[in-house]
């Protein structure tokens, strides 16, 4: 039930389940979630992840949680589908399952928080790319793991955005896979250039990837010819951003995602809202966000950066 | 020879687990003199050795070079010292050229201080000159793993030479010799002497023993026995001071009688083994095989146990060829084989007593694959009882009993399988000579029962004693087979060694 | 006669064996794929095996004894987050007291691994695999699950890998000068030799006075050292130390110097093989980014073209065998 | 290190009682069950669900699987082998399962093709290892790659989340209304069957004997390369179980499924002292182990210890256990040189 009595301390436990520790941009959601924490006066917030971004790891931590009896659980998944199974025993057991960031599929989950709309991010970030390349041109798509589910997701819309007549002159010649490992992805992202020497862009729409592509046009010495963006935390392209080398790129505001998954597990838990459609779900600073069909709540357009703004966000996330 | 001694040992004792190689020891070599280390297997020259190169530290008791005491920690310190050895296993490095095998542990370098670079050029005109000096025409860049078991031996005696020592030992160098090689050692070891070096040398062989050395040592299960010049002894006092009591005592071969044939080999070829081997074993009879080491009379018997296979010939048992691509299906054709390498190959040191005598019989005792353990326990009792291995226990491990009585395990395990041909490869090789008569009679017993035996024996008065007719190998190559009147130890021998005229080539 | 032998065992080394199978990559490749032969690529080939090359030596030395060594993916990743930052907190510090810092980390951990092994008589691939985690888990700590990137690292700091000298990348130099001091350390070293007499025959070794306990403190020392040197160079290369680096290379490694012809029993192998097995696994990594949809199937054939070579070199060594007993009782 | 329990207790006619107990006091089953005992104390003190019949059945779902995986690799390890390719094996299992089930499938005909597709890759192991003869590291080394690779090759990045309904009972079910998961029974289950086979069969006795000398094995009729060959094969057969057990888990199968279990699958191994060398352990050391491990994690866990922690711990944990009867070991016999030492000096003076 929702009027489920908060613990002895007056604390209800929830926890902000990532996809792996050691990850700049899940820092910075845990920040958000911190913010929360100290606006909302009844939550504990606990940070976990497994050490690797798998989705056996995640699961383990789960049967812990569900032992635990928390009161929420905040995922960004490994898998869209793998939780499913202990997520709907955690939900059995009384627990509020959401997820953000990267989404469980229906029946895993009371709530998605998408941090922007699939459709939108992916059209969006060709829209970037094609900016800078003047609509013309071959562009390569530097993703993470091939099993990444949000990625895929936006790829997908990329590639319908490339559909519109005004990117006749442009084309998307491959994705290739960094597997979130810099190495990797540096090497993928050469790789590209050797085998398109005509390349004009790259999108890579994860953090890792558009750093080790930024330093892979800059080691190459293709700053101007090969434009560059993506999905990146602002603190650490703040570099390739102000020399050019990747001169627009978006995201949204980790803090802020962290800040409102919190939000949502708290009117979940204290029964304030159920996770029907239409319902609206109050999220402090942020307004108030609708809960569509599905269970699924977006939260807005993601941030371009540029050199104008990018120094003022570094210092944020 | 009034000079005092270069090395001394005093009081020296070495316990291994259970066992005292060394007992309360003296020993000490003089320059200019060849001094012999005589005693059974297993009466603690080697180890002595090993203590004087500082491979192993002794238990109790002083080392003393040029009358001061030393403390080596290892070999290489011995080696600085002065002091240089050909141990009795082989010591090489198969992947590595002749050259690095002879200079590993002192590489020469260059430079002046011996700090500079390992100096390839000259350690391999040293190795050129040390070859040359040995007669030995092999490439200083051969891989040692091309090379033959005898030329292995030369290039250990190469490696010796190497060292510009003061005391030179040479645990068995002969073993795998031919006449020829070892005359040429005799002569490096004259002009080792004449330099005023001290020389160490370990044979099982009297002839060389009276040829070659000055004075001699006698051990027995670790206690020094006697002492002197060899001018003043004979071998039956030497005979006498290293078993303790008279020659006839031995080599018990009983009365049996030989009946049909049951084994016949006829020309068995293993390439690079042995070639052409032919010969006929009959019930009752014990046949020996006798050669030096390397003559490949274990590569034989390995074909017939089936752990190898042979690139052609046949074998025939009771007159119907077999091919055994198998232990097993040598097995199950009645054949039992005690290898020579008691340690690799006969018995597994860490299982029980109990569990080494059934596992050739684990199969035949167990119902569908289950262990019958109260079977196993019977017949392991059995055994253990009719061989009388001395044991705490048949549960203990096998590696807490002595050499001798871990032969007797590797006995009762093949017994137990109730073999119609035995195949018994250096049954006595370092066991103490209780055991050794023990296991003398067992084989004798096994005979007379009709069964038909082999005995694989670098003893000459072992297979001269034991054997109903003597195979002599060499190189390979059957050269010679005795029947047991014509046998005798020179001929025997001469034939092991190959000398010009017979037909071997 | 001599001649004839040498030359042919020559021809039928797996040095030899493994540069034809590299130019018959290398031809494939080109063939299928021109702009594969292009200088820029053949750089970046050279560039991308440098630190796998470095690595794979130390590697080597563990894998000529008989041990292994799981720990050099973590080893890299600790070293390489230490270095980046002291890079980030001392930027006036110049990059090379930083390398010398990181090959310093990289050698404590190796002589951790050593001690294991040596002293504690640990089997060293239990050793280096609880290493493995232990490193990795430290990472972390260090970092407080932060990353390091670009403009946390001072420009000399990143130029360390990616300056030029001579027209040549400073990495390949790296690489270059480490194969040199392993060449001169194998070949020319008491110590290097002593390495290969352990792993070729243990008892042998001690009777000629070498100590295997100092050999196993050395080696995994060495290959500490020298990972330390890789964690530096790889944060520096990639302008981004994080918390995941160089995870999975240990197996790179192994596979290279298993390519490479060192046998995994101990005793046999050399600095060239390794030197070539390494690059020929660069050149797997490279080439699979330079065909088209590859991703898919790099690991695949990645793993087939290892078991193959492998299957290809035990064949070769027993025909090798069969010519010496031929020989032997003609 | 650690002796064989069963094979003491043949002791009996030959050790008093009391040497017996002193032994299985000293045992390295008996340490790993006290350091069970002394996690399940301190976790009860610290968090108030671990003592929790439900949370502790349920965990058991945590480690089923890695410790199904450890069993076989028992087999491998004591006969002196590794492979470091189950991983790989579960996840080309769990893909021709997916495939299958895709294609209609149901769970029956899953559950047999996803044991045999983990036994034909045990078989490839074992044919490379024995027939060709390269050593089992550098062999699984390589067909680590391969395995996952096929299935990365043709899954590309799509995932497999179609399951029969039944499908889901091996990895969600539980036995009949009770709260003990159809995992856990099925792993106690095999653990008493390769338990019987390791200890009470020839193929357990041959086992042993191979690990400790393979070439004295050789020497007394056991077919060493057949029964190596075996332990390969089951050792990818069992890859297969788990494989069943995790994908119908969690219902989904990616190429990246399991990746990294064989190191886990090795340390249970190791822990349970099994001796790497092979020829020394037993099944009641990887049990105990299994459960060490599993309950060790779900108690860090449960008092929200990173994930980095329970790293480092196990690691350590793994390191600790081989090094500390390592040093014994070494202590004892300098102890034993000593004494010796002092005996022979007590001999002198009497005589
Ligand atoms: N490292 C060791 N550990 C345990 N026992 C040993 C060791 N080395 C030798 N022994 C034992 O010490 C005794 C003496 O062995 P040693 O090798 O010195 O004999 P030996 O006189 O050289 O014999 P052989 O003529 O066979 O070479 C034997 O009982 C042997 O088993
Ligand atoms: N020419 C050779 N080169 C290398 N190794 C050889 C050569 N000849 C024999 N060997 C090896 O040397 C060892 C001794 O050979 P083998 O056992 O056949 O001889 P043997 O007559 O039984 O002598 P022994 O048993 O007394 O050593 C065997 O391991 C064999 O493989
Ligand atoms: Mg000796
Ligand atoms: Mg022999």
């Amino acid at each position: 039930g929702s009027d489920k009595a908060a613990a002895d301390d007056g604390q209800y436990k929830m926890v902000l389940l990532v996809k792996s520790l050691g990850n700049g941009f899940f820092e910075a959601c845990d920040d958000g979630a911190q913010q929360a924490v100290a606006e909302l006066g009844n939550m504990e917030v606990v940070y976990m992840g497994p050490s690797q971004s798998t989705a056996e790891g995640q699961i383990e931590i789960i049967e812990t949680l569900i032992a635990q009896k928390v009161d929420a659980i905040a995922i960004s998944a490994n898998d869209r589908d793998a939780l499913i199974p202990v997520t709907k025993k955690a939900m059995a057991a009384g627990i509020k399952v959401i997820s953000w960031d990267s989404g469980i599929n229906i029946g895993g989950r009371i709530i998605d928080l998408a941090p922007s709309n699939a459709e939108f991010i992916g059209r969006q970030q060709y829209q970037l790319i094609a900016e800078l390349t003047g609509n013309k041109g071959q562009i390569g798509i530097l993703s993470a793991t091939s099993q990444a589910t949000n990625q895929n997701e936006w790829i997908k819309w990329m590639y319908e955005e490339a559909k519109k007549p005004e990117y006749a002159d442009m084309e998307i010649v491959e994705v290739v896979y960094g597997d979130d490992a810099s190495d990797k992805s540096y090497r993928e992202a050469v790789g590209l250039f050797s085998k398109y020497p005509d390349l004009a862009g790259i999108i890579s729409p994860t953090t890792i990837g558009v750093l080790a592509g930024a330093k892979a046009i800059e080691d190459e010495g293709l700053q101007g010819k090969v434009q560059l963006t993506g999905l990146g935390l602002p603190s650490e392209m703040q570099h390739y951003i102000e020399d050019g080398t990747c001169v627009q790129m978006a995201l949204w505001n980790p803090v802020d995602l962290g800040y409102t998954a919190t939000y949502i597990c708290e009117a979940l838990i204290t029964g304030k809202i159920t996770g029907a459609e239409g319902e609206m779900i109050p999220a402090g600073r942020m307004g108030e966000i609708p809960v569509g069909a599905d269970g699924s709540a977006v939260m807005g357009a993601p941030f371009v950066f540029n050199k104008s703004n990018v120094a003022k966000f570094a210092a944020i996330f | 020879m009034n000079t005092k001694a270069i090395l001394e040992l005093k009081d020296i004792s070495m316990y291994f687990p259970g066992i005292k190689a060394l007992d309360s020891v003296d020993f000490s070599i003089r320059p200019g003199e060849v001094h012999a280390l005589i005693g059974e297997n297993g009466a603690g020259k080697s180890t002595l050795v090993k203590i004087i190169t500082g491979v192993y530290k002794q238990t109790a008791g002083q080392v003393l070079l040029n009358g001061e005491e030393t403390n080596f920690k290892s070999a290489l310190d011995a080696q600085s010292a002065g002091i240089t050895a050909i141990h009795q296993e082989a010591s090489m490095f198969p992947e590595l050229s002749v050259t690095e095998n002879i200079f590993m542990g002192h590489h020469v370098k260059k430079g002046a201080s011996g700090k500079g670079p390992v100096d390839w050029k000259t350690m391999r005109q040293r190795t050129r000159e040390l070859l040359d000096d040995i007669e030995l025409d092999i490439s200083p860049d051969a891989l040692v793993k091309s090379l033959g078991v005898a030329q292995r031996h030369m290039v250990e005696i190469a490696k010796a030479l190497s060292i510009d020592a003061q005391i030179v030992i040479m645990d068995e160098p002969t073993s795998a010799l031919t006449l020829r090689e070892v005359e040429d050692l005799y002569k490096i070891i004259r002009r080792l002497r004449d330099e005023g070096k001290a020389i160490i040398f370990i044979s099982h062989k009297f002839e060389e023993i009276f040829d070659i050395c000055d004075t001699y040592t006698v051990f027995r299960d670790g206690q020094l026995i006697g002492d002197g010049n060899v001018s003043d002894a004979t071998i039956s006092s030497i005979i006498n001071m290293m078993v303790g009591r008279s020659l006839d005592l031995l080599y018990p071969k009983g009365e049996s009688t030989i009946g049909d044939v049951v084994l016949e080999v006829e020309n068995l070829n293993r390439t690079g083994y042995f070639k052409n081997i032919s010969f006929n074993l009959h019930k009752g009879e014990i046949l020996g095989f006798f050669g030096l080491i390397g003559a490949g009379r274990t590569e034989v018997m390995r074909v017939l146990f089936g752990i190898d296979k042979a690139s052609s010939g046949e074998v025939r048992l009771n007159g119907k060829p077999v091919s055994f691509t198998k232990p097993k299906k040598a097995m199950k054709a009645g054949i039992a084989y005690i290898p020579e390498d008691r340690h690799e190959q006969g018995t597994i040191l860490d299982m029980s007593i109990a569990d080494n005598i059934t596992l050739p019989n684990v199969d035949e005792l167990s119902h569908f694959g289950i262990l019958d353990e109260k079977a196993e326990r019977s017949l392991a009792e059995d055994f253990a009882k009719k061989i009388e291995i001395k044991s705490a226990g048949l549960n203990m491990k096998t590696s807490t009993l002595s050499g001798g009585n871990q032969q007797k395990v590797v006995l009762a395990k093949w017994l137990s399988t109730g073999p119609e041909i035995l195949i018994l490869d250096e049954p006595t090789k370092g066991i103490d000579v209780g055991t050794k008569a023990r296991v003398h009679k067992i084989v004798s017993d096994m005979a007379a029962e009709g069964k038909a035996i082999i005995l694989v024996s670098s003893e000459l008065p072992e297979v001269l004693g034991m054997s109903d007719r003597i195979v002599v190998m060499h190189e390979g190559f059957v050269t010679s087979v005795f029947e047991r009147e014509e046998a005798d130890p020179d001929k025997v021998m001469l034939a092991a060694i190959a000398q010009p005229g017979d037909e071997s080539a | 006669m001599k001649t004839n032998l040498n030359m042919k065992k020559r021809l039928e080394s797996r040095e030899s064996v493994l540069i034809g199978l590299i130019l018959l990559f290398m031809a494939v490749m080109t063939i299928t794929m021109p702009r594969f032969i292009h200088p820029s690529n053949l750089a970046n080939i050279l560039k991308d095996s440098s630190i796998l090359i470095i690595v794979s030596l130390g590697q080597f030395l563990v894998i000529l004894t008989g041990g292994i060594d799981l720990s050099v993916g973590s080893n890299i990743a600790f070293s390489g987050m230490a270095a980046s930052l002291i890079n980030q907190n001392n930027p006036e510090l110049s990059p090379w007291i930083i390398l010398v810092i990181g090959m310093a980390i990289g050698l404590g951990l190796g002589m951790i691994n050593g001690s294991l092994v040596a002293f504690g008589k640990v089997p060293a691939i239990i050793a280096t695999l609880g290493t493995m985690s232990v490193f990795r888990g430290f990472t972390f700590v260090i970092s407080k699950g932060q990353w390091v990137t670009a403009h946390e690292m001072t420009d000399p700091f990143m130029n360390l890998p990616h300056g030029n000298f001579l027209g040549v990348p400073n990495l390949i130099w790296f690489a270059i000068f480490v194969v040199a001091a392993f060449f001169y350390f194998m070949r020319y070293t008491r110590s290097g030799r002593e390495i290969y007499s352990i792993g070729g025959n243990k008892s042998a070794a001690v009777l000629v006075g070498v100590s295997e306990k100092k050999v196993q403190f050395l080696i995994f020392s060495i290959s500490g050292l020298v990972s330390g040197m890789a964690g530096v160079l790889w944060a520096a290369r990639y302008a981004a130390a994080v918390n995941e680096m160089a995870t999975g290379f240990e197996l790179q490694t192994v596979a290279a110097c298993v390519l490479g012809g060192v046998s995994v029993a101990g005793g046999s192998g050399s600095v060239a093989g390794v030197l070539l097995g390494a690059l020929f696994m660069g050149l797997l990594n490279n080439s699979m980014t330079m065909i088209r949809n590859m991703a898919f199937f790099q690991m695949l054939l990645q793993g087939l073209i290892v078991i193959s070579a492998m299957t290809f070199n035990v064949v070769m060594e027993r025909r090798q065998d069969k010519m010496l007993l031929n020989r032997r009782l003609a | 290190m650690s002796d064989n329990l069963v094979r003491q207790d043949r002791l009996i006619d030959e050790f008093s009682f009391k040497k017996r107990i002193s032994r299985l006091f000293s045992s390295w089953e008996f340490i790993l069950f006290l350091t069970l005992v002394g996690i399940f104390i301190l976790f009860s003190f610290i968090s108030p669900y671990f003592m929790d019949y439900f949370n502790l059945m349920n965990a058991s779902l945590s480690f089923a699987e890695k410790s199904i995986l450890a069993l076989s690799m028992i087999f491998v390890i004591l006969s002196g082998d590794i492979d470091i390719s189950v991983a790989s094996i579960l996840a080309l299992s769990s893909f021709a399962m997916g495939n299958a089930s895709v294609k209609g499938a149901g769970s029956g005909t899953l559950v047999i093709i996803g044991l045999a597709t983990g036994l034909a890759a045990g078989i490839v192991n074992g044919f490379l290892v024995t027939k060709i003869k390269i050593p089992s590291i550098a062999v699984t080394l390589a067909t680590l790659s391969i395995f996952r690779g096929i299935s990365q090759a043709i899954l590309r990045d799509n995932a497999y989340t179609h399951y029969p309904l039944k499908f889901a009972y091996f990895g969600q079910g539980y036995i009949g209304n009770s709260v003990i998961p159809f995992e856990f029974v099925f792993f106690l289950v095999l653990a008493v069957l390769m338990g019987f086979i390791l200890h009470k069969t020839t193929y357990g006795r041959k086992l042993y004997a191979i690990g400790n000398s393979a070439s004295a094995s050789r020497f007394s009729g056991i077919n060493v390369d057949r029964i190596r060959f075996i332990n390969f094969a089951v050792n990818g057969l069992f890859a297969g179980i788990a494989a069943v057990l995790l994908t119908s888990r969690i219902g989904s199968t990616r190429p990246n499924i399991a990746t990294g279990w064989e190191l886990e699958a090795i340390t249970l191994v190791v822990l349970g002292g099994v001796a790497i060398t092979g020829g020394k352990g037993n099944i009641f050391g990887v049990v105990i182990a299994s459960l060490l491990v599993g309950y060790l994690k779900f108690g860090m866990a449960l008092v929200n210890l990173s994930a980095k922690v329970m790293v480092i711990t196990t690691g350590a944990l793994l390191i600790t256990a081989v090094l500390v009867p390592m040093l014994l070991e070494i202590a004892k016999a300098k102890q034993k040189l000593r004494s010796q030492r002092s005996e022979l000096k007590l001999e002198r003076k009497a005589s």
